[in-house]
């Protein structure tokens, strides 16, 4: 082929943050995941809106374990970090260790998790106020499990590999994922447990 | 990492053009695996938008016909063919096909097709989660229908309003079919979306910066971020529909605190971008046709673009007048006027532009142009009438009438399916390598032309005598029969148009002219390559020096770097020939970036899909599917992204840190 | 193996025809009212109390088991709506009961078999169930019946209802649990 | 029952304001669409023709040098276009708030309520003794504004009279009010205009517009309950209603029929039509009605009556004497 050749051979074969595909497919992840939450509290302040009383023939949910949990979210974006620099400085045995961590902290908040929906006080099938209440707390456990889960397989396979640079950047965005699951729980936090104390 | 020892080094690398020994490597390595297997596996970004767009297209047909059995049952006044409960079911399906399973898929598979070739690539991004969304839309689709055959289709409106298609007024499973096909479909959209956008961002070729881009890929791309924020709203709405029905939930329950009118709220906020997902790449079918038939660059780019954006902006701000007639504060009405009212102006922009570079341009009146022509005629015939709707005490008068009906005909016929019959007559030589017959293809214009207006302009006078919409018969002696029997007579016509379309789409597979790489004199990158192109797009990828690459020559050398900072190369070279390996480059300017290592085909996505069918359907019964059903999902997906062996092993072969 | 093939195609097809028939049965929307069978036993009413003005005549008793009403979603909703129009609530509330036998549990003075719960309708019961015979058409008090065992869970989970646009009594029939039904004393 | 159901042929305030806002409208669009047109048949003739040669050049020049005149009327036209949104926009609000300030001076108090699919109406009065309901059939007096409550009793439907005024959801949960003035007598043709299931299609009501004392007269008579004067025939047609399924769901003031699920009959002779339009009200039609609903409106709520022929005339005609 006639015409002067760029030639590329001498690229790198793979990159972090928004060098990778990687990170375009968590990006739009993120916005239709926080488009729906948004969405989600606009409906919970829409129905409130609507009703005369809030919450409905209810008291408002208790605090102890949705505030425990918040706060292990909180902590867990330490691991979370550390995860995300061991990867990106593709040291798997510290990559290794630090997403176990992440895993652990993901499954005890998942217990908690079941405690929170008992304390809610009010059942999906009670009236619009349980439903809505619910509904959040079930989209955002939701996001929970899928990213628990694919920790889990993350972990896995940095012990038994087949290993190549490209993992680590999937640990990377996994990681960037983990931070999305928390930021976006503390409006929602805020909403379940505050809005129903204002007056 | 280092790569042991044992891995196999990739020695060929690409860069001599067609007919090398490199060439015929590149091909063997992203051509599709033999044999059934092989088929169900594929994931040529090519293969699964030739499939997309047939489903889609047989969807269109299937729409079509439902169309035809309405229209037979309102050509005469008290008509007998069918019953309330059966008309009921058929305009709930011809909306819900036409939006759902056609309109919106069909542009994104075009794009699947068409964006990467555009782009100077040689596959799309997640080419395996692009498979994964065809199987999801084309099991979904499947569904609805076959509920429908089993008379289990959905009878509440394409919109189901709340309480109608409540658990108190929908009885049995036909509405949860509903609700779980706009869960199948909005999926696959949604990942559609991100693999168009990563696509657009990360694989264009050198040169290509973002002011380079073809108009049709930014109009893709505006669409696709619109499919992120619009889609969720709808599939929020639904999920609440059936759990309303299925466990009792109250979101739409006025007695126990829910409200009917959250689900209109929510599900206009989906539906009016919705209009502009389908609008917007029937823009980009114009923006690309036109200066081909102009024989010059399209006037105007970067207005086009930003007419785009702003479309997409203000499509967010007006669902409300689609509830003008429920009753909602009047301050906020005027405000949407506003806001229906000005996104006119972002239309009249590009129209004008169009105008200016047909004007300036040499003229070639083939099809394509043809129905771009019928495009202005309609689209912005459409357009007067959705500026009537916009005022709030005009669209009160004729709000949910057979006006309605005729407008959203106008915008969605001529500003969506009139530039995609074009397009289909302006691409068919690039997916086959043989062109259309032009005679079948002004029959099929003209007929289309004149069948649609019959069809529908009637219906803007039944409104204004008071015909509401998704009435199954009306009385004789209202005045109402004539109008009627000529719309259904238009109808006809236009079903015979298609029906024409057809069979020179399939009489030129067989007998077409012989189209070459290039057969309109082309600017854009996809017409640089052989038709059909070759599995890999491109034997070298090309660098790009202007907007229409094809009509711009590099400068030579000696004059140095110029705009994007490209030195005049003419292609790339030296990415691997025999390891499906792809060059990405940086987000705005596109510069080389880095060399990508691409996923081979596999079955798992279709697998992945089953599950998540299995899933989304049993759920219609029992809630519980979705504990035992997201098991296999899992299984599915872990093995879907469990990286082989020999692969990895290959990819270390090239690896290199940054 | 190449006979089994089409053994297993076959299987398949039944199997979808049978899935087909069920769900049309489920689904269809029955419009045309059955005539009233005038060829049918008959049986003295064993209430005093009737709807607006009282009639005279015997009722008459089911000819068959109402075949084609527990199978169809549309029968079982129009059910529901006339439990609500004709005030069963009043007595029975929303099947918790009241001044009447509640409905949602497993005891049965009068038998739970579609035809049983006709006669009740139709004949009335001492102490305060009107006699409906004569006063609702045969398919009406079908659909009515259809309802009420659903209030008990007898009824497939894909037919029986869901939650009413009205304040939630207890959880939707769909949602209820089959009890094996045997007569009780209440 | 001959009625007027025409946008365009407004015969109230409301309808006649949105006529003149649509004649702008429609006349600045036409200019529009027009204008559009004529500058792309002017370019389309003006552009030169290039033989289908593929490889003859495309002309770049406009990568080069700018194109002024292009560009200027490219402007122009966007500016125009703008300008007659803005012009529309105005006219739109200013016909909004023209319509929101008519008065309701001594205006008549009405209660629609929608069902599935006919339209209850209840006159709600000063005194609460002269109160009274009927159905699909709203009789005002001309030149005399009208409010009407809006209420739904299942799903959403729309009441929209096309001659008098435009349309309002009736949405279960909610209430909302509407007015309209009908200025000169007549029958004009209402329907509900939300699709609301089987027999949407057929959910019609008409309002009757009548100079005030005849109005006045037909609103004494709709007071009365009905009258006790009947003839033998007629008893026996009572005794069937009553004693059937009638009674189940329909009221006749001043019998032990008291339910409220169908239609109130206590004056159903007096009405120009059956079922919400759907049949005219002479004998041979209610016959047809009674006998099978479902023949006429399939989906409707009201069951087959299988009565012998002399109990169907008997009823026939005592529900033919209640004027």
């Amino acid at each position: 082929m006639t015409g002067s050749e760029l030639d590329v051979s001498g690229l790198p074969s793979y990159g972090f943050g928004h060098r990778s595909l990687m990170w375009w497919g968590t990006f739009g992840l993120i916005a239709i995941e926080g488009t729906l939450f948004a969405l989600a509290i606009g409906a919970y302040l829409y129905l409130r809106s609507q009703s005369d009383t809030w919450p409905i023939s209810a008291a408002p949910p208790l605090l102890l374990w949705g505030s425990i949990n918040t706060l292990i979210l909180v902590v867990s974006m330490w691991p979370n970090h550390m995860t995300k620099r061991a990867a990106e400085a593709c040291d798997r045995v510290r990559a290794r260790r630090w997403l176990l961590a992440c895993l652990l902290f993901s499954l005890v908040f998942l217990v908690v998790r079941g405690l929170e929906f008992a304390t809610l006080q009010t059942r999906w099938d009670s009236n619009a106020y349980g439903s809505i209440v619910w509904m959040l707390l079930g989209l955002h456990t939701v996001h929970l499990l899928t990213d628990t889960y694919d920790t889990a397989v993350l972990v896995v396979l940095l012990h038994t590999g087949p290993m190549e640079a490209q993992r680590f950047v999937d640990v990377s965005e996994n990681a960037l994922y983990w931070y999305f699951v928390v930021i976006s729980w503390l409006p929602i936090y805020a909403v379940i447990y505050g809005v129903p104390r204002l007056q | 990492m280092n790569a042991p020892d044992h891995a196999p080094r990739s020695r060929l690398k690409d860069g001599p053009g067609g007919g090398s020994r490199e060439a015929a490597a590149l091909d063997d390595t992203w051509r599709d695996p033999p044999g059934l297997l092989g088929w169900l596996a594929a994931v040529n970004h090519k293969s699964i938008a030739r499939r997309f767009i047939v489903t889609t297209f047989a969807f269109f047909v299937a729409g079509g016909i439902l169309a035809l059995i309405m229209r037979l049952q309102l050509a005469r006044p008290n008509a007998h063919i069918v019953g309330p409960d059966l008309y009921n079911q058929l305009f709930t399906m011809h909306g819900s096909t036409m939006m759902f399973l056609f309109a919106v898929p069909v542009m994104q598979a075009v794009a699947v097709y068409l964006v990467p070739l555009m782009l100077g690539t040689r596959s799309v991004a997640f080419p395996r989660l692009n498979a994964f969304a065809y199987w999801i839309f084309l099991f979904g689709g499947l569904m609805l229908y076959a509920a429908f055959a089993f008379n289990a289709g959905p009878d509440a409106g394409w919109f189901s309003y709340v309480p109608l298609a409540g658990p108190d007024y929908s009885p049995g499973k036909r509405v949860d079919f509903w609700a779980q096909m706009i869960t199948f479909t909005e999926l696959s959209a949604l990942l559609e979306a991100i693999v168009i956008i990563t696509t657009v961002f990360k694989l264009r070729a050198p040169g290509m910066t973002l002011n380079r881009i073809p108009l049709f890929v930014w109009a893709m791309m505006v669409t696709a971020f619109m499919v992120l924020f619009a889609m969720p709203s709808v599939m929020l709405a639904s999920t609440m529909l059936i759990m309303d029905r299925l466990v009792g939930t109250h979101f739409y329950n006025p007695a126990e605190g829910g409200d009917v009118v959250l689900w209109q709220h929510l599900f206009w906020f989906f539906g009016h971008p919705e209009v502009y997902l389908i609008f917007l790449p029937g823009l980009g079918f114009l923006s690309a046709i036109i200066p081909t038939f102009a024989k010059r660059p399209i006037y105007g780019y970067t207005a086009l673009v930003l007419a785009l954006i702003a479309t997409a902006f203000l499509a967010f701000g007006l669902w409300v007048h689609h509830m003008f007639a429920a009753n909602l504060p009047e301050l906020g009405k005027s405000f949407f006027t506003a806001a229906s009212m000005l996104i006119a102006i972002p239309s009249a922009v590009q129209i004008f532009c169009w105008i200016a570079t047909l004007g300036s341009g040499r003229l070639d009146f083939r099809t394509p142009l043809l129905f771009v022509l019928g495009f202005f005629f309609i689209l912005v015939l459409g357009g007067m009438t959705g500026i009537m709707l916009a005022s709030v005490p005009l669209d009160l008068q004729v709000h949910d009438t057979y006006f309605v009906v005729a407008h959203l005909h106008y915008v969605l016929i001529g500003g969506a399916v009139f530039p995609l019959f074009g397009a289909f007559y302006y691409w068919f030589p690039k997916f086959t390598g043989r062109l259309m017959s032009e005679r079948l293809g002004r029959w099929n214009f003209w007929l289309f032309f004149i069948g649609f207006n019959a069809a529908f302009f009637p219906m803007h006078l039944l409104g204004f005598q008071g015909m509401p919409r998704r009435v199954y018969t009306y009385q004789a002696g209202l005045g109402w029969d004539g109008m009627n029997l000529i719309a259904t007579i238009g109808a006809f016509v236009i079903a015979l148009s298609v029906l024409l379309f057809i069979v020179n789409a399939l009489r030129s597979l067989r007998r077409g002219v012989e189209a070459g790489d290039n057969p309109w004199g082309a600017g854009t990158l996809e017409w640089a390559t052989a038709s059909p192109p070759p599995p890999c797009n491109f034997y070298a990828i090309p660098v790009v020096h202007g907007r229409e690459p094809l009509w711009v020559q590099p400068r030579v050398k000696s004059d140095g770097p110029e705009e994007g900072g490209q030195p005049a190369f003419t292609h790339v070279s030296g990415l691997a020939a025999d390891a499906r390996e792809l060059l990405a480059t940086t987000v705005l300017d596109a510069r080389p970036d880095l060399r990508l290592n691409f996923p081979d085909p596999t079955i798992w996505p279709l697998v992945s899909a089953i599950a998540v069918t299995v899933l989304f359907i049993g759920s219609i019964f029992t809630p519980w599917a979705v504990v035992w059903g997201s098991i296999p999902i899992a299984i599915a997906l872990t093995a879907w992204f469990w990286p082989r062996r020999p692969e990895t092993l290959l990819h270390l072969s090239l690896e290199r840190r940054p | 193996m190449s006979r089994v093939q089409p053994l297993a195609g076959r299987a398949a097809l039944v199997l979808l025809s049978l899935m087909a028939l069920g769900a049309c049965e489920r689904e269809m929307r029955r419009f045309d009212t059955p005539p009233d069978n005038r060829s049918r036993p008959e049986a003295p009413r064993t209430s005093a109390l009737q709807p607006a003005e009282a009639r005279s005549d015997p009722v008459r008793m089911p000819a068959a088991n109402g075949e084609g009403y527990d199978e169809n979603a549309f029968s079982v909703a129009q059910g529901k709506r006339l439990y609500r129009w004709y005030n069963c609530n009043g007595c029975h509330a929303q099947g918790g009961g009241g001044m009447g036998p509640a409905l949602t549990d497993d005891q049965w003075r009068y038998g739970s078999e579609p035809a049983q719960i006709f006669a009740t309708i139709v004949q009335g019961r001492p102490n305060g169930m009107p006699s409906f015979g004569g006063h609702l058409s045969e398919d009406q008090v079908w659909q009515l019946t259809a309802y009420v065992r659903s209030m008990s869970g007898q009824l497939r989970k894909d037919v029986a209802p869901g939650r009413a646009d009205s304040l939630q009594g207890r959880e939707p029939e769909v949602g209820r649990d089959r009890e094996p039904a045997r007569p009780g004393s209440k | 029952m001959h009625a007027l159901h025409d946008v365009f042929a407004p015969y109230g305030p409301q309808a006649g304001e949105v006529r003149a806002l649509w004649l702008l409208t429609l006349v600045v669009c036409l200019i529009v669409f027009a204008a559009v047109l004529a500058a792309l048949a002017i370019a389309l003739w003006r552009a030169p023709r290039s033989g289908s040669d593929a490889r003859s050049a495309p002309d770049l020049s406009g990568l080069r040098r700018p194109e002024p005149g292009t560009r200027r009327s490219v402007v122009a036209a966007v500016v125009a276009s703008t300008l007659l949104l803005l012009v529309l926009i105005v006219a739109s609000v200013f016909t909004d708030r023209a319509l929101a300030r008519l008065s309701t001076e001594g205006a008549l108090r009405l209660e629609v309520t929608a069902h599935q699919w006919w339209w209850e109406v209840r006159y709600v009065e000063p005194q609460v003794a002269d109160n009274f309901i009927t159905a699909n059939e709203i009789h005002v007096p001309t030149g005399r504004p009208v409010i009407v409550t809006l209420k739904a009793d299942d799903v959403i439907h729309s009441f929209w009279v096309p001659s008098l005024a435009g349309k309002k959801d009736l949405i279960p949960g909610r209430t909302s009010t509407f007015h309209f003035r009908a200025d000169h007598d007549g029958v004009y043709r209402g329907q509900c205009a939300e699709f609301c299931g089987f027999q949407h299609a057929l959910m019609a009501f008409f309002v009757v517009a009548d100079p005030p004392e005849r109005y006045a007269d037909w609103a004494a008579a709709q007071r009365h309950s009905a009258s006790d004067a009947l003839d033998e025939q007629q008893l026996r047609g009572r005794s069937v209603f009553l004693r059937s399924s009638c009674a189940m769901c329909h009221a006749i003031d001043g019998t032990s029929a008291q339910a409220v699920r169908g239609p109130n009959l206590t004056h159903v002779a007096s009405r120009g039509t059956l079922a919400a339009g759907a049949l005219a009200n002479t004998p041979e039609d209610l016959k047809r009605w009674i006998a099978d609903p479902q023949k006429i409106k399939p989906g409707t709520n009201m069951p087959a009556s299988a009565l012998s022929s002399e109990d169907m005339d008997a009823l026939v005609g005592f529900l033919q004497a209640l004027r």
